[in-house]
């Protein structure tokens, strides 16, 4: 797992499909309101692409995430979503109350959208780096041997 | 009578099977891997009833289309948003089962319950 | 014990079996969970989230506080992946479970 | 920000376990200053809630602003409120003294480990305060996937420990969420308050019989009732010594909160099948006092006999519960709160022994009164008032449970508390005889380097739990009069 199954083959389409994973990604994360979506979807849609680059180039990938700074990220992704819980206390309001958001709109529904908009990124970057923490996690056995 | 049966309830006693399987295959097996399959099979089930709870007869996906809010349009959606939550869950524990195992197999070698309680417990 | 076990789960399921008489029948539009609390979701959520998605309004917005929870399960996978993963001098030879004892 | 305490709670432990492993990363000092702040400010407010709750009845909070039943509400009640101060006491004393056990590890392990004792300690008061079902539910798989990695830590043998138990804590965990959403079923609901109006009129529908099988069965699946309690003694016995005291002290409480709140506050009725089950309950709850009572004599490993002990100790809370008259009840609370404090303060007791002389045996108690006079003494309050002497707290506990089996009429349970606590006391004389009476035929073998018997940061909290057993005992009158008649059901104001 450490030296990765690169071969010209592999590369290739790697460069293709990566791009094109990661777009959709980001895709599924801002269309999550109209459509079937959302934060936990697009975080996995996301880990994909880091562990393509992981399985073909090997750890020495050129985008690669650290099992331990990744596990720091997920902590900040999850904080994100707890942190907008958390201004909206400072705002004058409940916990999550997205409505008390200092954010100027001309329907006071859309800052409900804004603040979901803001978590669902949260949960994104908090699924991503977990998965990527998980398998970073569980190919380190090799080093040992 | 029947035909109500089949159509209306024969899920309740098919989820009930499916749960009762998950948790004798838990308590039956030696193998500690086939044990965590079963409990997923189990946690499934859960997650089977509660989307049987939102199910509504000539109801959509509820996602509003155009701006038409009638109730009988769309199926329940909170059944839907607590599942997802389960299946994380489930999925959490499951990931975290499995890292578990890997540790048991590295030391002792195996995952077979009876082997493992037995050299524990010298 | 299997027999035990086994015996057990019989009662069980029969006592699964004898309480869908008083289940709702599948896709009933009058049933508690359609008629209780989800209208609310379907007529105002729109209205009050301005999102189409009600699935998305109900976990982000109406029942959030569920989602941080769950996120963070996510996230403590994470961590105790990497602990128990880590505390584990793997391949050092040890006697038998003689860490703890 | 006064009006936000019941939140707080939750969300500061919650946001600081979500930031330790980066806080970790730049210092492992801070991060342990980080924790004992955030579980302190827990703590402060939820006292400031109980003290509320006390004062001007049973405080409501709405997430998101959003009423109940279609948002999530927090619900302070004199109940919820002496539970979440309790979890809290025991986190804070528990996080402090975990601090010389971490020792080795590098910054990310650090880092790692309080983060999850933070998010077990969030667990379980998210537990406490929350009313609504399926809240709980999250807040119980974020406690017990917290609980499997914090046992699996504790070394090779631990692992399996963990896995037996994330298995079986699953399948707890499973009937639960089955069992809410039967009751989701037939109300439509999942707010507590919602269902409690709902569930009476229909409180003879199979349904309800069933969640109210598969509450028992899960709930008492997590709690180690008797003959579900197959998990427990291994879980406890390898899990992390740094974190054992929590997670033995308090973590099988909740789920004996949960049986009170949900058999006495939401599925109410006078007929129906809560009476008989409760009734079961309480038979089988008679039997594992003595089981674990028996069992726990047998054992040669101080933290075994400790974990056997526990599925008596909780044997008498049900018992409690299922007596359920006010003196019963009352009863049964009291022993919440004095069992964590005494269970945790033993499991300090064996954390500090080992960590001075690397032993868990029992043999190896002995002559350990002159070497650690002050470890000892605490043990020695926690022991007495676990067989339940009079000046101490696990008496009271005991006699109000007599007191409400009598005027119940229920003499068996008499009985098995009584024989109970004679077989408590056999075994834990047997230590007290080796640490106070016995020569060491080996000297011990001595790990300590100060002139201290342990690090400062463990003595303390093994003296304060140690004391708080006697200050307990002796304010045990206040306690119940200006606390706990009102958490128990009918005495809210």
């Amino acid at each position: 797992m450490n030296r990765g199954f690169g071969s010209i083959v592999l590369d290739t389409s790697f460069r293709v499909l990566v791009p094109f994973t990661l777009v959709y990604g980001i895709y599924v994360l801002v269309h999550g309101e109209y459509s079937p979506g959302g934060g936990f979807q697009a975080g996995a849609l996301l880990a994909v692409g880091v562990v393509l680059a992981r399985l073909v180039q090997g750890r020495e990938a050129a985008f690669n995430i650290k099992g331990t700074t990744a596990l720091i990220v997920a902590g900040i992704g999850t904080f994100i979503y707890g942190a907008i819980g958390f201004s909206t206390i400072l705002f004058g309001g409940k916990f999550l109350e997205y409505g008390k958001l200092p954010f100027k709109v001309h329907d006071p529904a859309e800052l409900h959208a804004l603040g979901m908009l803001g978590i669902e990124i949260g949960v994104t970057i908090c699924v991503m780096a977990t998965i990527v923490g998980i398998l970073d996690a569980l190919t380190r056995g090799e080093d040992l041997s | 009578m029947i035909q109500e049966f089949l159509a209306g309830s024969l899920i309740y006693w098919l989820i009930a099977i499916l749960f009762l399987l998950g948790i004798y295959g838990i308590l039956d097996n030696n193998n500690f891997m086939k044990k965590l399959m079963a409990m997923n099979i189990m946690q499934v089930a859960v997650i089977l009833f509660f989307l049987v709870l939102g199910q509504k007869s000539g109801g959509t996906l509820p996602i509003m289309i155009g701006h038409d809010n009638n109730v009988d349009l769309y199926i329940n959606p909170l059944p839907h948003a607590l599942m997802l939550t389960a299946i994380v869950v489930s999925l959490s524990t499951t990931g975290v089962a499995l890292a578990l195992l890997m540790r048991i197999q590295d030391h002792y070698g195996e995952i077979e319950e009876d082997d493992i309680l037995r050299r524990m417990n010298k | 014990m299997k027999k035990i076990s086994l015996l057990l789960i019989i009662i069980m399921a029969g006592m699964y079996f004898y309480a869908a008489v008083g289940l709702p029948l599948i896709g009933d539009a009058n049933s508690a969970p359609n008629t209780h609390v989800a209208p609310r979701y379907i007529e105002k959520s729109y209205e009050e989230t301005a999102s189409p998605n009600m699935v998305t309004a109900v976990l982000a917005d109406y029942r959030g506080y569920d989602t941080l929870g769950e996120t963070t399960v996510i996230f403590i996978a994470g961590l105790a992946t990497f602990l128990i993963l880590s505390t584990a001098p793997s391949k050092k030879k040890e006697e038998e479970g003689g860490d703890n004892k | 920000m006064r009006e936000q305490l019941p939140a707080l709670i939750v969300v500061v432990p919650l946001l600081a376990a979500l930031a330790s492993p980066l806080v970790a990363y730049f210092s492992t000092t801070l991060v342990r200053w980080l924790s004992i702040a955030a579980i302190l400010v827990a703590h402060l407010s939820s006292i400031g809630s109980l003290v509320h709750a006390l004062t001007q009845g049973t405080w409501h909070y709405h997430f998101g602003g959003w009423a109940p039943p279609w948002g999530i509400e927090y619900v302070i009640d004199p109940l919820g409120g002496v539970m979440a101060v309790l979890i809290s006491f025991v986190s804070l004393v528990v996080v402090v003294y975990s601090g010389p056990f971490l020792k080795e590890y590098d910054w990310l392990k650090k880092g790692i480990y309080y983060a999850l004792f933070t998010l077990l300690t969030t667990g379980l008061l998210g537990m406490v305060v929350t009313g609504d079902v399926f809240n709980f539910y999250v807040f119980l798989e974020v406690s017990s996937l917290t609980g499997y990695a914090l046992i699996a830590a504790g070394g090779n043998r631990a692992t399996v420990a963990a896995f037996r138990y994330l298995l079986i804590g699953t399948i707890g965990a499973s009937f639960y969420l089955l069992g809410i959403g039967y009751l989701y079923a037939i109300t439509g609901s999942l707010n507590m308050a919602d269902l409690a109006e709902k569930i009476p009129l229909i409180i003879d529908s199979p349904v309800v019989l069933l969640a109210v099988v598969m509450f028992v069965v899960g709930l008492g699946t997590k709690m180690a009732l008797f003959p579900l309690h197959g998990w427990q003694p291994d879980a406890y016995t390898y899990s992390h010594p740094a974190a054992a005291a929590l997670i033995a002290g308090v973590m099988a409480k909740v789920p004996a909160y949960a049986v009170l709140r949900f058999f006495f506050f939401i599925i109410v009725g006078s007929t129906g099948p809560v009476q008989s089950a409760l009734e079961v309950m309480g038979w089988l709850a008679a039997a594992g006092i003595i089981v674990g009572s028996i069992m726990a004599i047998a054992q040669k490993d101080f933290r075994r006999m400790l974990a056997y002990s526990s599925v008596a100790q909780i044997g008498y809370i049900v018992v409690g519960l299922a007596i359920g008259n006010t003196f019963g009840l009352i009863g049964a609370m009291l022993h919440f709160i004095n069992h964590a404090i005494m269970k945790s303060c033993l499991f300090l007791v064996a954390g500090g022994v080992k960590f001075r002389t690397g032993e868990h045996a029992i043999e190896k108690y002995a002559e350990l009164s002159r070497k650690m006079p002050l470890t000892m003494g605490a043990f020695l309050i926690a022991a007495l008032s676990m067989v339940g002497l009079p000046p101490t707290a696990g008496f009271f506990s005991k006699w109000y449970l007599v007191l409400g089996a009598l005027e119940a009429g229920k003499w068996p349970y008499v009985v098995v508390i009584i024989i109970s606590s004679l077989l408590n006391a056999v075994y834990f004389f047997r230590i007290i005889e080796n640490a106070y009476m016995k020569k060491a035929s080996p000297p011990l073998a001595d790990k300590a380097s100060s002139t201290l018997e342990l690090p400062l940061q463990m003595l303390v909290p093994i003296v304060v739990l140690g004391l708080g057993i006697l200050v307990l005992g002796i304010f045990n009158e206040q306690l119940v009069s200006q606390v706990l008649q009102y958490a128990i059901p009918g005495g809210g104001r």
